[in-house]
């Protein structure tokens, strides 16, 4: 029986999530037996043409990973879509769009202003901006087109399933290749990692007092951290409770609140608004006063409850 | 106790052995004359003018009958000519000392002595010593003493000065039969605090009290300052006075509560404009309703402050309320007690003229509006129109001493100035200061204005937010009488029917959490203003007692994780109803 | 008119690349376009972001080299709140630092640029690969080569959180200190590392350096590419990677300059093409002439063999020996051969490894003050380390509140 | 619907509790009081159940502004102090909409009681005029995602 074939792509991404396929260490091996890997930009030598040249459906699975923010990103998801049975959205920016979804908070001409124009060591009298085509002595160049946000996978082609995380850990990666591979999946659209927030797992959990009030926000640099306290129990943001599990709260583990990046649970669709009917909820304020006084202490709302899912927000990007 | 015979002034009679001779005779109605002697107080038989004549066989003997006790066979003689003889010769020698004193002028008066021979003397104390016992023995104040001896003997206190000791209690000047303590400034004192005259310590509220038992008043009590009187223990025959009783908690479990705190009515002095306080012949309708009272101090008849029959009335109706600066409500119940008094006023002065001030008249009622057109009849004057001000400023002789009512008669068109001797202020009936403090005991709430709020004002009136607390009376809002008492029985049929229930229904809008979804992080328990969301540790999940829940849907709107719900406003369905209703 | 060759997706790069390469007519290279045909616009979406979370944000600009961007977004921090982190702080800093630069090196050698050479330029592309590499060298030390990485991100999760996007750093410290029952498995993997590093270079002497066919590979004159090179030195000049001055030297291998990083747009400027999203920093005082190389041009080179170039030699002796040894097989410094950027790739993975070793043994690490708590009122700061594939710079400039107002970032991969 | 400003007319998503502000709606309906239609409501049993998600949804489903409104503060609150908690969401979300480029005026929060059936047509008259004036939402303008 022949291997199943496999790919993987990455769109607007670090290659972290390359790079926690390549931290399964000796488990990819055990996958690798398993499948054929027909397509990976990052670690493997084959080309665009080479994934055209294949047949409609043949990959069984392709993992993508990262945001789509170009044109060509979005050809070639489509490309990728054709050519493959089931699509994965690999890791939060495909998931949620992820952190180049930040971008989603300015705009495109803001952003090529300040990459290009402005900034203490740009210099750029021509005012040149990077152009999709340039003319070059060698004929015309070409680049892909900036799209005007930064989308998650399923804003552009049907996704199957997701794997969720930035990182996405490993024990993710292992239980959604064994599910794929034995065929035992759950119904499409289906996010693979457990149904609950990281509070059911987390430690610190048990430290949360009875009532839990906040009246006073501290950013995390501004107070010493508790090692084992509940970071919403000491005052700073953690979004946790917002946050499917399934991340071994790694980022609470290393002593930092969570910031999200698994993205709301599925009865949850607006991760950041929920935060705040959550969060605001806490506060010990009955005034106007109080109220303001404590939201004051609260720096970026939007940059901080949609760290990793303002594309997938229910308006995606700021909107004027 | 042995029972024996004896027989006074000829009449034979039972008597316990060694029982004073003095309360032996007035069993009998024979009146023997005494200055010295109380019955609360040991007696002492110092002023000796309740002397008799004992016989015992043939021995014949004078002696006191305040302190004589009774034996068998004895023979008494209270008016023979010896004892009368006697008693005119110690008369004469207190006069003697106390020559201007009534009482003892009175005596003789009554035993024919007109010019004591031994002279009159100026002093006023008989130094009978019922001051001194009853400050020693009964009030345990030990306050008084006698001091010097001889002629010189006096009453007085420590070194003569004032005793840090003395708790005013007054009851030596209550003892005292010449008259000659009083305490300064007491009479005064206790008519300004209580209108309707002193009480005493031990009294029944007033006279349509439910039960109608006696209560002591803690303050006032001489018992629990001195530990001493008790005078009141003596005397109950059926024994029910026990001083030591102290206040206690009981804790009960009930199914069901009711609250029915009633109301409290306005502060008059708050209304500047109608002088409450400063002019005394205003009164508030509840001090009419005093001064009105068969019961009350004037015996229900109406006086102004200076005793005199008032000529003219003027009742205010809407007082603090339907007014934006008070009470935007209307308190219901004044329209109709402002038309009682005035009929009753009718009644009893017939050619008082009272006018009734008022906005609208709100005769709502079974038989009101007709009691309204039989005031019209008996010519109770009625204007259309606010008092804007009271004053005294008279602008004539006649108008001196009378209130002036200044108000807009909005049937003529004119502004009127109407003089009167007294005003009753209608005021607002108010919520209880503490009812929000008491709402929130019993999780149910209080509106803007502090009443009550009913869980639905028509189709559960009785009811609040919080199952098994039921409210009743002006507790809930103003009320009259007739709508209390049918709010009262619908609400404690409601408490019956549920506690007959044994079962609770539950809200059908409560909320509800998905164990599978829930994640443990607690963010809803401290949420909930009924307890209904607690932790399970062990499962790490919140879970919600429906029966507690009342639907706000607080922790539906918080859970980060989606996993509380509530029925019927469900996320999906309240995003459904926006998408529905941008659609075009 | 001439044949054009578009090479799309650069592949076994930890980012996105295009080539394009114009031929004239007699199918020598007349022009080679590296394209970047992407931009995310981390400049600007930093913008309005709290200060501190920029270690976590940041980040996200490589995947592969995560700890770079946290380390100097957290350096950065530092300067901006004028905060001094404790002795502890900075040396679990460094630990953690010489950890990633150790496994990175080791993860470009084996599983990215190595494939060239242990597998063969000429092999099928099926097999120019980590797997090939296995194939090649065989499972057992193919084995050995994984979990030598896997123990390192081990220890690295238990020090950061994540091995991928770590949450170690803080304005004045770090989040988390190392405590005395976690200190033995880290000297387990020092000790390791160091042997694994040695093991490396052993390799590379066995497969290429011992190959003639490679070793003209590498002194091909294609490959060589003189221009300037810089990089951080410590106060001997040698080769650090988390603190100290930056250097650069001529194509010649003369000192340009040296200063601190708080000088630097003083010294770098950055040209923009139209036709590549990422830009093209230069040396300010030199200028920008056009990709071309020499004592003119202000093109600059970075990364191992960029920053050995521009240093004097290494911090510790095993690896200083090895420097020697390169140089003297290389023909002196500078080396401009391109692709021994591979040789001294591995050995800054020894200097590294010995690094580590070092501070795992030191005492200090384990005290319990980790963090400064910042006092001052943040404006402006800058950070500055440097990442496996070069110097990286990050300028920040906040309201006093600590939410940015202005980022600059000067990545690795724009000085290649 | 017209989508400039001359003939513009918003639409705008009032949240409405139960006991106080939808009752007082209905008041305002029985007192044969008039208020533009341009206010859509939606009734929920306590300002507390609003969550933050309603919001963002009506702003996406193109509402040009949103109404919360509950019962008075402090203590009218038929639940208590589900109102505290939408006053806290309130100013939370408010300071969080300018980042999304929505203006805060389009989000407001006002506490009508039962009563106030004149109140809840004064806010939702006045409110209809200063989002006229404000204009359309910039939803409408944007290009949903990309």
């Amino acid at each position: 029986m022949a291997k199943p074939k496999v790919a993987f792509y990455w769109c607007a991404s670090c290659g972290g999530c390359e790079e926690a396929v390549v931290d399964l260490a000796e488990d990819i091996l055990k996958v690798v037996e398993a499948v054929d890997i027909v397509f990976w930009p990052c670690a493997l030598d084959f080309k665009k043409t080479d994934v055209e040249a294949m047949e409609d459906g043949s990959i069984a699975v392709t993992f993508i990973n990262g945001a789509i923010n170009s044109d060509e990103q979005e050809e070639m998801v489509h490309l990728i879509r054709k050519k493959s049975g089931l699509i994965v959205a690999f890791g939060a920016c495909s998931h949620l769009g992820g952190i180049p979804g930040l971008a989603n908070l300015t705009d495109k001409e803001s952003i090529l202003r300040a990459s290009y124009l402005t900034g203490p060591t740009n210099v750029n009298q021509e005012k040149t901006i990077p152009l999709a085509k340039s003319p070059s002595p060698d004929g015309e160049l070409h680049l892909p087109e900036l799209k005007a946000n930064a989308l998650a996978l399923d804003q552009v082609i049907d996704v199957d399933y997701y794997i969720p995380g930035c990182s996405v850990p490993k024990k993710l990666i292992l239980d959604a290749v064994t599910a794929i591979l034995t065929g035992n999946l759950p119904p499409k659209g289906s996010v693979l990692a457990p149904t609950r927030t990281n509070c059911d797992t987390c430690e610190r959990n048990k430290t949360k007092p009875e009532k839990l009030t906040i009246s006073k926000f501290y950013r995390p640099y501004e107070i010493e951290l508790d090692e084992e306290k509940c970071f919403l129990a000491q005052g700073v943001i953690c979004m946790g409770p917002v946050t499917r599990g399934g991340c071994d709260e790694r980022c609470i583990k290393g002593n930092m609140p969570c910031r999200g990046c698994f993205g709301p649970v599925d009865n949850v669709y607006d991760q950041g608004a929920k935060f705040i009917s959550a969060l605001a909820s806490l506060f010990d304020a009955k005034t106007d006063e109080e109220v303001q006084a404590i939201v004051d202490t609260i720096q970026d709302p939007a940059g901080t409850f949609y760290r990793f899912s303002v594309a997938k927000s229910y308006l995606g990007h700021k909107v004027s | 106790m042995e029972t024996i015979k004896l027989k006074i002034n000829g009449f034979e009679v039972e008597a316990f052995d060694r029982q004073p001779l003095i309360e032996v005779a007035e069993k009998l109605g024979i009146k023997i004359p005494t200055l010295c002697h109380n019955p609360i107080i040991e007696p002492y038989g110092v002023c000796r003018v309740c002397t008799v004549e004992v016989r015992h066989g043939r021995r014949v003997r004078m002696v006191t009958a305040c302190n004589y006790p009774v034996t068998n066979g004895i023979e008494v003689f209270t008016e023979s000519e010896r004892v009368i003889r006697n008693r005119k010769m110690i008369i004469e020698w207190l006069l003697a000392r106390c020559g201007n004193v009534p009482v003892l002028n009175k005596l003789a008066e009554q035993y024919g002595i007109t010019e004591p021979r031994f002279g009159r003397g100026t002093d006023d104390c008989i130094l009978c010593g019922l001051c001194v016992r009853v400050c020693q023995d009964v009030v345990k104040a030990n306050v008084l003493g006698f001091f010097e001896r001889g002629p010189k003997r006096y009453v007085s206190t420590a070194f003569d000065q004032t005793s840090d000791l003395c708790i005013t209690c007054g009851a030596c000047a209550s003892v005292c039969p010449t008259g000659c303590i009083t305490v300064e400034g007491l009479q005064e004192g206790i008519y300004k605090e209580m209108p309707m005259g002193p009480i005493t310590p031990i009294h029944i509220d007033f006279m349509q009290a439910v039960p109608k038992k006696a209560v002591i008043d803690h303050d006032s009590c001489i018992n629990f300052k001195t530990g001493g009187c008790k005078v009141c223990v003596d005397v109950c025959e059926a024994e029910a006075i026990d001083h030591s009783m102290q206040e206690t908690e009981k804790e009960v479990d009930v199914g069901t509560i009711l609250l029915s705190t009633g109301f409290k009515l306005q502060d008059g002095e708050a209304l500047k404009e109608y002088g409450y306080g400063k002019y005394p012949n205003i009164l508030t309708s509840l001090d009419f309703e005093v001064l009105n009272n068969a019961n009350g101090p004037t015996g229900g008849k109406i006086f102004t402050q200076e005793g005199k029959v008032p000529k003219a009335i003027g009742i205010i109706h809407c007082v603090g309320s339907r007014d934006k600066k008070y009470h935007e409500y209307c308190s219901r119940v004044c329209c109709m007690y402002a038309l009682k008094f005035a009929h009753l006023i009718k009644e009893k002065i017939h050619d008082c003229e009272v006018y009734n001030f008022y906005i609208d008249m709100r005769c709502f009622g079974k038989g009101y509006e007709e009691f309204y057109n039989r005031l019209l009849k008996e010519g109770v004057n009625f204007v259309r129109g606010k008092v804007a001000e009271i004053n005294d400023a008279a602008l004539d002789k006649s108008e001196e001493g009378k209130l002036i009512l200044r108000a807009e008669d909005t049937m003529i068109g004119t502004v009127r100035r109407i003089p009167v001797d007294m005003v009753v202020l209608c005021l607002a009936v108010e919520a209880q200061e503490d009812a929000k403090e008491l709402s929130h005991f019993f999780s149910c709430s209080v509106g803007r204005d502090g009443f009550f709020i009913e869980k639905h004002p028509k189709l559960a009136p009785v009811s609040t937010a919080a199952d098994g607390i039921f409210i009743a009376g002006m507790a809930q809002g103003p009320k009259d009488i007739p709508d209390t008492v049918a709010q009262a029985g619908a609400a404690s049929s409601a408490m019956l029917s549920l506690i007959q229930q044994k079962e609770v229904e539950a809200e059908v809008v409560t909320a509800m959490i998905d164990e599978e979804t829930c994640s443990g992080c607690q963010i809803c328990v401290g949420l909930c203003p009924y307890t209904a969301i607690t932790y399970n540790k062990d499962k790490n999940k919140s879970e919600l007692n429906e029966a507690l829940c009342k639907g706000c849907g607080t922790c539906v709107a918080a859970c980060p994780s989606g996993a509380a719900q509530q029925k019927n406003f469900r996320d999906s369905q309240i995003f459904a109803e926006i998408k529905g209703i941008l659609a075009v | 008119m001439g044949q054009r060759i578009t090479i799309d997706p650069i592949t076994r790069l930890e980012g996105h690349g295009k080539i394009e390469i114009f031929l004239d007519d007699s199918g020598n290279v007349s022009n080679a376009y590296f394209q970047v045909p992407e931009l995310r616009g981390f400049e600007q979406f930093c913008v309005g972001r709290c200060a501190e979370e920029m270690p976590r944000i940041t980040q996200r600009i490589c995947g592969v080299c995560p700890t770079a961007h946290h380390m100097a977004a957290t350096k950065c921090l530092d300067d901006l709140w004028k905060v001094d982190p404790p002795p502890a702080a900075k040396k679990i800093r460094e630990l953690f630092y010489n950890l990633f630069m150790l496994e990175d090196h080791t993860l470009h050698f084996f599983y990215l640029g190595g494939p060239d050479f242990i597998v063969g330029p000429t092999a099928p592309k099926a097999e120019r690969n980590i797997l090939g590499v296995l194939g090649k060298v065989g499972l057992e030390v193919g084995g050995k080569v994984i979990k030598a990485r896997r123990e390192i991100r081990e220890v690295m999760e238990e020090m950061g959180g994540k091995a991928i996007h770590p949450v170690l750093g803080l304005p004045g410290g770090v989040a988390k200190r190392v405590k005395p029952e976690e200190i033995e498995k880290i000297k387990a993997v020092a000790e390791e590392g160091l042997e694994f590093a040695k093991f490396s270079l052993q390799a590379f002497n066995d497969i290429v350096l011992k190959n003639e066919e490679y070793v003209k590979i590498i002194t091909a004159d294609i490959y060589n590419q003189p221009t300037y090179y810089m990089g951080l030195v410590d106060d001997k000049n040698r080769v650090n990677y988390y603190d100290g001055y930056l250097r650069t030297v001529s194509p010649s291998g003369k000192e340009f300059n040296r200063f601190k990083i708080q000088d630097y747009a003083e010294h770098i400027a950055e040209q923009t093409e139209p036709w590549s999203y990422i830009k093209f920093p230069y040396l300010r005082k030199v200028g920008w002439k056009g990709f071309v190389g020499g004592e003119n041009s202000g093109v600059y080179q970075v990364a191992p063999l960029a920053r050995l170039n521009a240093a004097e030699g290494m911090s510790t002796p095993l690896a200083q020996a090895e420097y020697e040894k390169m140089y003297k097989t290389l023909g002196g410094k500078p080396v401009h051969l391109t692709l021994a950027y591979h040789w001294a790739r591995l050995i800054e993975a020894l200097n590294a490894a010995e690094i580590i070793k070092q501070l795992a043994n030191d005492p200090e690490i384990l005290d319990p003050k980790v963090r400064t708590i910042p006092t001052n009122t943040p404006k402006e700061g800058m950070g500055v380390v440097e990442a496996p594939r070069g110097t990286l710079i990050h300028h920040y400039k906040s309201d006093s509140n600590g939410i940015l107002t202005e980022v600059n970032i000067i990545v690795a991969t724009q000085q290649n | 619907m017209s989508s400039d400003k001359s003939g513009f007319e918003p639409r705008i998503v009032a949240f409405l509790c139960n006991w106080c502000s939808y009752t007082g709606a209905d008041l305002a309906g029985t007192a044969r009081m008039k208020y533009p239609a341009n206010v859509r409501t939606i009734r929920v049993m306590c300002s507390g159940r609003v969550d933050a998600q309603f919001v963002m949804k009506a702003f996406a489903e193109g509402a040009d502004a949103v109404l919360i409104s509950g019962c008075h503060t402090p203590s009218d609150c038929h639940y208590q102090e589900g109102n505290f908690k939408a006053l806290r969401r309130y100013y939370l979300l408010k300071k969080m909409l300018p980042q999304f480029g929505i203006e805060p005026e389009r989000l407001r929060l006002e506490w009508i009681s039962a009563a106030e059936g004149d109140k809840f047509q004064e806010v939702c008259t006045e409110y209809t005029e200063q989002i006229k004036k404000l204009g359309p939402s910039p939803v409408k303008k944007g290009v949903k995602n990309g």
